[in-house]
């Protein structure tokens, strides 16, 4: 029993943590720092925890249904890390946003444990109810400017689809259960490489079901509808969570539920055909529709809404390639976190911009703002260009590993589409530094002004970027070794 | 060991330049920037000095230097650098190019100075080390990184509709190098398929390229041959070019013309030369002829341009046709030729461009609608302009000649047609600048625009020492030109 | 008169989610849509019992509790957000409700 | 000697451009008397050094000096040496020696322009890349020579660069120059493939196959022609009297213009491999002989006549090397290279007399108020008309004769030229007696005014016209292979002949002109040609120029245009289905799912897993 415990020691802590945190905040109530400072430490302990266990081995408890492996407790620690910047970047905007309340704090605290144990689930309805507690925080948290009806239309459709969603995705389950007498993960491996036949319609309706529950967690086109419009809504902080923990735990569960039955089992291959259609068609259009539309948009959350539906693209491409026998998932996993990182910095910069109205930053805040703070506008330019995929930045070793992987595998003509979207999406990201560099200041721009925290936050991510792109061994050796599925 | 630490040290010394302009007042940028890049070209020239002074290529070969630094190992990246016959003197070529792009005066030392030399630093650092580049990523990223200054430069001191213009020079010059990668990458999983191993070294992909059959290098030789024909550029793949020369402030015209160009020309000797062959003798025809075709297509637009900087730009394209043409005759002597030519143009079109800006400095535009008669005002500068005038029209005696006639006359050997439509391009050559300096210099004088007091005056000494040196090169690579062919 | 067959119950659950989805898609009250999410995940209920009669097992009654939990907790979250939103816009109309677009 | 010949030039050029330039920027002006004595100096340096070089000269045989390589580039390698023979000293000789004598000359006549720094060291880097030319003993030295020449020429003519027009006929000159180089190139490419060297001693050896050997030669005439202003490239020449009179003089009639000649007798052994080349080389320089004596005819300006009237003779010289005479032409390039010049010197000194006036009929009657350069004038007139025993006799008697007896030559070659002869002496003496004698026809005081020029100018008259007396007894100055006759006829016959012809022309325009007052005629471009040329082929660039620039904006700019505007509009056409109703979506989405699962279950169904 105390080795369940000792395993899941970060998970008990996070979990404890909320309840301290709701505590100290109906202790003192008119005081937000004590729900703060005890959200910070709980999830510096969590990741000091998770990543001090990292090289343990993988254990799997409840019955299999939970499997702690070194790869969840490095998806832990980021998680925990994810929520650290945001709690630090983010506290100047809530305050300025009159929306400074502790429940944020045990909001966020539970998302990250929901997210932490979706990556850890190993059975259909432990993933399904760690996926709802992932979700509802989050609903609450987008809706989370409660006098302002924009956000609430944002929470109401996210809750809307998202509900509908996960629906679809418990139907899913429950037909695989049909199918194959199991929810687990491994028995339901074990079963496909029994049955010769290749699947039955119900196990491959019921695995489209989840696989697209999933597609439409991360936002592939056509299922990405709910993006532009929540992130736009969503408070900043919560949309830069959004656009990364929940993007993060999302992507390498999709990846997870595509690799449900051994696709390598003899007669799954028309099966597998099917599959690595379905992922290479939506991988062109969420390609084709990111970066076809993020040039027509004004609004930044709109855009990096956009950016983050062709992200989901390039790393579909990735995955396709994690199809192919003898193909490692470490090139999603890699460009996941460089994601990340750059992701971070932005959101974190859009939060710096004053209030103008209850519409967020749009393209012409930007402008002239070489003139007004140059160094914020290095910082700008050193993260889009990141997002651009420039050299010497994280951005294009991520995109570097995932394209080479698919050019190995024989995706090429795939990868000068991406490419050329990668082109054109450049185009948006460097438009923004053109008006920072290139224009005067507009009458209509919105001021900047960030706290210490925020700028410490966007200053520590774009380091990272640079470190990254010039010395990208550290993280690719390490995320190398890590398999995904045993 | 001591060799390779004369590679690094070319590498690093423009980076140390860019962190000690931070530190200067900037009163004095300019003075530290042509102060430095004067000492960072010297510093070149001694470095390179082994290669660039021998009497011959074989007594060049023993200097030839070959460094390969472990970089990401997982992906078998590595820092490969290579100086030999020719990154020896495209180095010394932009070193020289920034000294002369930093001698002009402008606006860019009085907005934002600092800014504008460390910028000028890291370009020359990243063209060297995508002129060393033997990785192909290696190659890849320095190419990529020359572009971010670039961006900036034009953005932040470049002419009215410079939005546009580097919008469009970046996309599409991207578009190019992005398909490049890719290519890259078909190359090295070709290279993994062979050995299973991964490398991005040059030395390892020829060796496996060289069992893959010429019908599947077709298009990864296309990828190649796209980032780089758009780079020098060639016909037609020019259309981003003339926007951005006239909206450029006059020291990224420098750079684009003299030095941007050749990354191409670059590219093309080091790596498809020798990746692609047999795609490239399959195609030759074809490659002749969009080099011909440049070159008069080029020619016939500089004919009818009205403002200096366009005609200059449009010339620049009808010259480096030429150098296409000496590189697609596929033979060394073709490419050696080219090489002589590269020079040549490079130290040309930036003394011209250079002297250009004299002149817009001093009477606020440079259109050639009508003959402006400065020449008796200014007969120093124009004397200069003249001489840049005869070493773009490539007379005997000058550089250019002898880049030209040998380029010509190994063409001729591939295709004959193809060189005697390029032929006429040496017809047109002297039809459009001469008309350009007789527009800009002679006829009767009045008719010039407002000139400022303080600019009344000929060139300053320090104006005509650059050009005395930039004249100089030309007249004595036009007695030796030996020296330029080290390949 | 045919026996009884556990794939008409399965028809059946299938259907009634088809309803909550129709009725998701097509009813403009969102109250009526909170329900329609519920109907989907009670047909899915339905399912799970099915299958684990069908395979003599327990585990899908079990998913049923937690399914249930869940749905009551998503429930309440679903009602607090149209409470929101009735008292920013006076209505719980989902035309009302788009402002964020293109 | 050799290098120092070339060198002396080279350094007058070097300190009159320098120190021209210098003083131009301090705004002082370098004493013309100066920098003339300075550069005359340096050229009658070179023509002592060629008179040496020539004493020391084996006969039938060459000296070589090797300065340095050139340039060397895989199988290429050529060397920058300079070769000394008969032919070119011969050239040395003229180019040397007039040139002094211009140079001379140009002291008292440059002496009032502020600009005679500059005049000199571009008349002494003429004179350098003259001798490069014709010391050259590799074709890209000859090349040098001859794009430099025409570089010094370009400068000279738009010497007075205020005036558009000079500067654009120094365009024109330079670009038709260009055309012609271009087949000058092409030959050496020509000549360095078929025979594996550029070098000359090696070229003139080389055997060609026929169509290239024709190839070959026809390039290099289009040099010539372009160089030596023939037919179709002669238009610029009489525009190249823009320049100062001495270098119409020294360049538009003595030397530059015959280093087609030069070429083609340097070659002469390829030449005649090719019997069409040759007989195209022939037909061009009768045909240009005739037409230009009658564009001559119709002209006002005396500069102009002169101009086309050594086009004309320059016809003779081509005719005689397309007939294989090779020698007579090299011959009639030295006497026509003293009478021309001295014509021209002539000529300069009537209108240096007049204060411009170059209109012969606002002359007339200058014999007594100019008589060293009617004198002088006279033995260039007698000399260009052909009678004895001026030199101008014995080389266009031998041309003629050559034309009609050698085996290449033809009776129709031999008839047009003797009708050219005949034209030549009309507008000769035309000229000759509409501004010397009857009755002056310009204002009182510009007649009254008009004075003898000063000794400096004088003196070169008289030296030329005792040389065009007296050159002609030196015989052919080069024994070049002569062609073998293909008839007999004597060469007395064609004396009488050609005297006859001279004095035919000469009464008929005695006829017409003696009448002291002669009426004014207009002067007619007869044969339009230039007007011709400047609409096809002046019109024909431009036309193209524009049609590229058309392609330019419409095609190339247009399709990026084009792309980026599609890109923007399938994003706009994509953001419409974003509607903001989350049902909608709901419902898309669902569409979308059911599309994908009917796929698949296709999929199965065909590959059986059903």
């Amino acid at each position: 029993m105390n080795e369940v415990i000792h395993t899941l020691m970060p998970w008990l802590v996070l979990a404890a943590g909320i309840l301290l945190t709701l505590l100290v905040s109906v202790i003192r109530v008119e005081s937000k720092r004590p729900a703060q400072i005890s959200a910070l430490l709980t999830l510096v302990v969590t990741g000091v925890l998770s990543l001090q266990a990292i090289s343990l081995p993988g254990e799997a408890i409840f019955a299999g249904s939970i499997e702690v492996s070194s790869l969840t407790r490095i998806l832990l620690a980021l998680f925990s890390l994810i929520g650290i910047l945001f709690v630090l970047g983010g506290d100047r905007y809530l305050g300025k946003e009159r929306i400074h309340l502790s429940d944020y704090y045990h909001l966020l605290l539970i998302l990250i444990l929901g997210a932490g144990i979706m990556v850890a689930a190993k059975d259909l309805v432990v993933l399904f109810i760690a996926l709802e507690v992932m979700s509802l925080p989050a609903y609450t948290l987008a809706g989370f400017r409660r006098n302002d009806s924009r956000s609430n239309e944002a929470a109401i459709k996210y809750f809307v689809l998202g509900g509908a969603v996960g629906a679809v995705f418990l139907l899913g389950s429950a037909f695989i259960f049909g199918a194959t007498g199991s929810t687990l993960f491994p028995s339901i491996h074990e079963w496909s490489r029994q049955s010769t036949t290749g699947g039955n319609p119900l196990f491959a309706a019921g695995h489209f079901l989840v696989m697209v529950a999933f597609l439409f967690k991360v936002a592939a086109a056509p299922f990405h509808f709910w993006k532009p419009d929540v992130y736009e809504g969503a408070p900043t902080p919560v949309t830069g969570i959004m656009s990364t923990l929940i993007a993060v735990a999302s992507f390498v569960t999709l990846v997870r539920l595509v690799h449900l039955p051994a696709l390598d089992a003899s007669g799954w291959e028309t099966y597998a055909t099917a599959v690595k259609v379905t992922i290479r068609s939506l991988a062109v259009i969420s390609l084709l529709v990111g970066s076809l539309v993020i040039i027509t948009q004004k609004n930044l959350k709109r855009l990096f809404a956009y950016s983050s539906i062709s992200q989901t693209g390039y790393l579909m491409l990735g995955l396709l390639a994690s199809l192919h026998p003898g193909q490692g998932i470490s090139p999603v996993l890699i460009y996941l976190f460089g994601y990340v990182f750059a992701a971070v910095g932005i959101f974190v910069l859009m939060t710096q911009s004053e209030p103008r109205g209850d519409t967020g930053v749009e393209l012409v805040d930007l402008t002239g703002l070489v003139k007004r703070s140059p160094f914020r506008t290095a910082l700008w330019s050193i993260l889009l260009f990141s997002m651009a995929g420039m050299p010497f930045t994280v951005g294009f070793f991520t995109k570097y590993l995932v394209f080479l992987s698919s050019v190995g595998t024989g995706e090429t003509p795939l990868v000068v589409l991406a490419a050329l979207c990668a082109v054109v999406s450049a185009y948006a990201y460097l438009r923004p530094i053109g008006l920072m560099v290139m224009r005067d200041a507009d009458p209509g721009a919105a001021q900047w002004g960030g706290g210490f925290w925020s700028q410490f936050v966007v200053v520590v991510s774009v380091i990272a970027v640079v470190f990254l792109g010039l010395m990208p061994n550290a993280m690719i050796h390490y995320l190398k070794g890590i398999p995904l599925i045993h | 060991m001591e060799t390779s630490s004369s590679l690094s040290f070319l590498l690093t010394v423009p980076l140390l330049a860019l962190l000690i302009s931070w530190v200067i007042p900037k009163a004095l940028q300019r003075l530290y920037a042509i102060f430095g890049s004067a000492m960072i070209l010297a510093l070149t020239v001694y470095e390179t000095s082994g290669i660039i002074f021998s009497v011959s290529t074989e007594a060049a070969k023993a200097f030839f230097v070959d460094q390969r630094l472990e970089w990401v190992p997982e992906l078998g990246l590595s820092a490969g650098f290579r100086l030999d016959g020719y990154s020896a003197w495209f180095l010394v070529l932009s070193a020289l190019t920034t000294l002369v792009a930093f001698c002009v005066r402008g606006v860019w030392y009085r907005k934002q100075p600092r800014l504008f030399v460390s910028m000028g630093f890291f370009l020359l650092f990243a063209l060297n080390s995508a002129f060393l580049a033997t990785d192909l990523i290696t190659f890849y990223l320095s190419y990529e990184a020359v572009f971010i200054p670039m961006i900036f430069m034009v953005g932040i001191w470049g002419e009215n509709q410079k939005a546009s213009s580097v919008f469009r020079f970046f996309l599409m010059s991207f578009a190019g190098s992005i398909l490049m990668l890719v290519s890259m990458f078909w190359l090295m999983s070709l290279h993994h398929g062979a050995t299973g191993q991964w490398s991005s070294h040059l030395s390892d992909i020829l060796g496996s390229v060289s069992s893959a059959q010429a019908g599947d290098l077709v298009w990864p030789c296309a990828g190649f041959f796209l980032a780089f024909a758009l780079k020098v550029p060639l016909v037609p793949f020019h259309g981003w070019l003339k926007d951005v020369y006239v909206n450029a402030p006059m020291p990224g015209t420098i750079w684009m013309s003299a030095i941007l160009s050749k990354l191409g020309v670059a590219g093309i000797i080091r790596f498809v030369i020798p990746l692609f062959p047999a795609v490239l003798r399959e195609y030759q025809g074809i490659l002749l002829a969009l080099s011909a075709l440049s070159v008069v297509y080029a020619a016939l637009l500089a004919v009818r341009s009205d403002q200096g900087k366009t005609l200059l730009a449009y010339s620049s394209i009808s010259h480096l046709g030429f150098v296409m043409l000496g590189l697609f005759s596929l033979s060394q002597e073709g490419v050696n030729a080219a090489m002589l030519l590269s020079v040549g143009h490079a130290v040309t079109s930036g003394l011209l461009f250079f002297l250009l800006h004299q002149v817009e400095e001093r009477t606020g535009d440079t259109s050639l609608n009508e003959s402006k008669g400065l020449a008796s005002s200014f007969p120093v500068l124009f004397t200069g302009i003249f001489l840049a005038v005869l070493a773009s029209v490539s007379l005997p005696g000058t550089l250019n000649f002898g880049g030209e006639f040998l380029v010509l006359l190994n063409a001729y050997r591939a295709s004959a047609l193809c060189t005697i439509l390029a032929g006429a391009g040496v017809v047109l050559g002297a039809v459009y600048m001469l008309r350009f300096f007789q527009r800009l210099g002679l006829g009767s004088p009045g008719s010039a625009g407002p000139v400022e007091a303080a600019l009344k005056k000929d060139l300053s000494m320090t104006d005509i020492l650059m050009v005395a040196l930039l004249v100089g090169i030309v007249i004595y690579g036009g007695i030796n030109p030996g020296i330029f062919m080290k390949g | 008169m045919t026996a009884f067959e556990p794939w008409m119950l399965l028809v059946v659950s299938v259907l009634v989610f088809c309803v909550g989805l129709l009725g998701l898609i097509l009813r403009k009250n969102l109250l009526v849509m909170l329900m329609s999410i519920e109907l989907m995940l009670n047909a899915v209920n339905l399912c799970f019992v099915t299958f684990s009669k069908m395979h003599h097992l327990l585990d899908g009654h079990l998913t049923v509790l937690f399914v249930m939990t869940v749905a009551a907790a998503e429930s309440a979250v679903g009602l607090g957000l149209v409470i929101a939103m009735f008292r920013n816009l006076r209505s719980v109309d989902s035309d009302q409700i788009q402002l964020l677009r293109d | 000697m050799i290098t120092s010949m070339i060198l002396f030039p080279l350094v007058g050029f070097v300190i009159n451009g320098l120190w021209s330039l210098g003083s131009a920027r301090s705004g002082r002006r370098v004493p013309p008397s100066v920098s003339g004595a300075i550069a005359t100096l340096a050229m009658a340096a070179a023509f002592v050094s060629a008179l040496v070089a020539r004493s020391q000269l084996p006969s039938d045989g060459a000296i070589e000096v090797e300065c340095f390589r050139w340039f060397t580039l895989g199988t290429l390698a050529v060397d920058f040496k300079l070769r000394l023979d008969a032919l070119s000293s011969l050239f040395t000789l003229v180019i040397t020696g007039v040139g002094t004598l211009i140079h001379l000359y140009s002291i008292s006549y440059m002496s009032e322009d502020e600009g005679a720094g500059k005049y000199f060291a571009y008349l002494n880097l003429f004179c350098f890349m003259m001798l490069n030319l014709v010391l050259g003993s590799t074709l890209p030295q000859v090349f040098l020579g001859w794009e430099g020449v025409g570089l010094a020429s370009y400068l000279l003519i738009g010497f007075w660069y205020r005036e558009e027009a000079n500067v654009s006929a120094g365009q024109k000159a330079f670009v038709m120059n260009r055309i012609g180089d271009l087949g000058f190139l092409i030959a050496m490419f020509i000549g360095f493939k078929y025979s594996g060297s550029l070098d000359l001693a090696v070229i003139e050896k080389a055997v060609l196959p026929g169509a290239v050997a024709t190839s070959f030669v026809l390039l290099v005439f289009l040099a010539c022609t372009g160089k030596s202003a023939q037919i179709p490239l002669f238009t610029w020449l009489p525009d190249a009297m823009a320049g100062p009179t001495p270098v119409s003089a020294l360049i538009h009639a003595a030397t530059m213009v015959t280093s087609g000649v030069y070429l083609l007798a340097r070659l002469s052994p390829v030449i005649s491999q090719s019997a069409s080349g040759m007989m195209v080389i022939a037909g061009v320089g009768a045909i240009t002989a005739l037409i230009t004596a009658v564009i001559a005819c119709f002209q006002r300006d005396i500069k102009k006549v002169l101009a086309y009237s050594t086009v004309s003779q320059l016809g003779f010289m081509f005719a005689a090397c397309g007939v294989g005479a090779f020698g007579a032409g090299v011959f009639h390039v030295m006497t026509h290279a003293f009478f021309k010049a001295l014509l021209f010197l002539g000529a300069g000194s009537v209108i240096h007399a007049l204060h411009g006036e170059q209109d012969v009929f606002k002359m007339g009657g200058l014999k007594s108020k100019l008589p060293v350069t009617f004198w002088t004038f006279t033995a260039g007139w007698a000399a260009i008309l052909g009678l004895p025993p001026f030199s101008g006799f014995f080389s266009k008697d031998e041309i003629l004769h050559q034309a009609l007896v050698s085996r290449s030559g033809s009776g129709w070659v031999f008839g047009i030229l003797l009708i050219a002869a005949v034209l030549t002496a009309f507008y000769m003496t035309r000229l000759y007696l509409l501004v010397f004698f009857g009755s002056p026809r310009m204002e009182k005081s510009k007649f009254d005014h008009a004075h003898e020029s000063p000794a400096p100018m004088a003196l070169p008259l008289v030296l030329l016209g005792a040389l065009s007396l007296a050159g002609g007894f030196a015989g052919e100055p080069v024994h070049l292979p002569h062609p073998e006759a293909a008839l007999s006829t004597p060469a007395w016959v064609i004396m009488i002949v050609s005297v006859v012809v001279a004095v035919l022309g000469a009464t008929i325009a005695y006829r017409r002109y003696a009448g002291g007052s002669a009426s004014a005629e207009p002067a007619t471009d007869v044969f339009r040609i230039d007007a011709i040329y400047s609409r096809v082929f002046g019109g024909g660039l431009r036309a193209t120029a524009s049609a590229t620039g058309w392609i330019e904006e419409r095609v190339v700019q247009g399709l990026i245009r084009m792309v980026a505007a599609l890109t923007d509009l399938s994003g706009n056409m994509i953001r419409v289905l974003q509607v903001g109703s989350a049902q909608a979506y709901l419902l898309m989405m669902v569409i979308a799912l059911v599309v994908m699962v009917l796929y698949f279950l296709k999929g199965m169904v065909q590959y059986g897993n059903l």
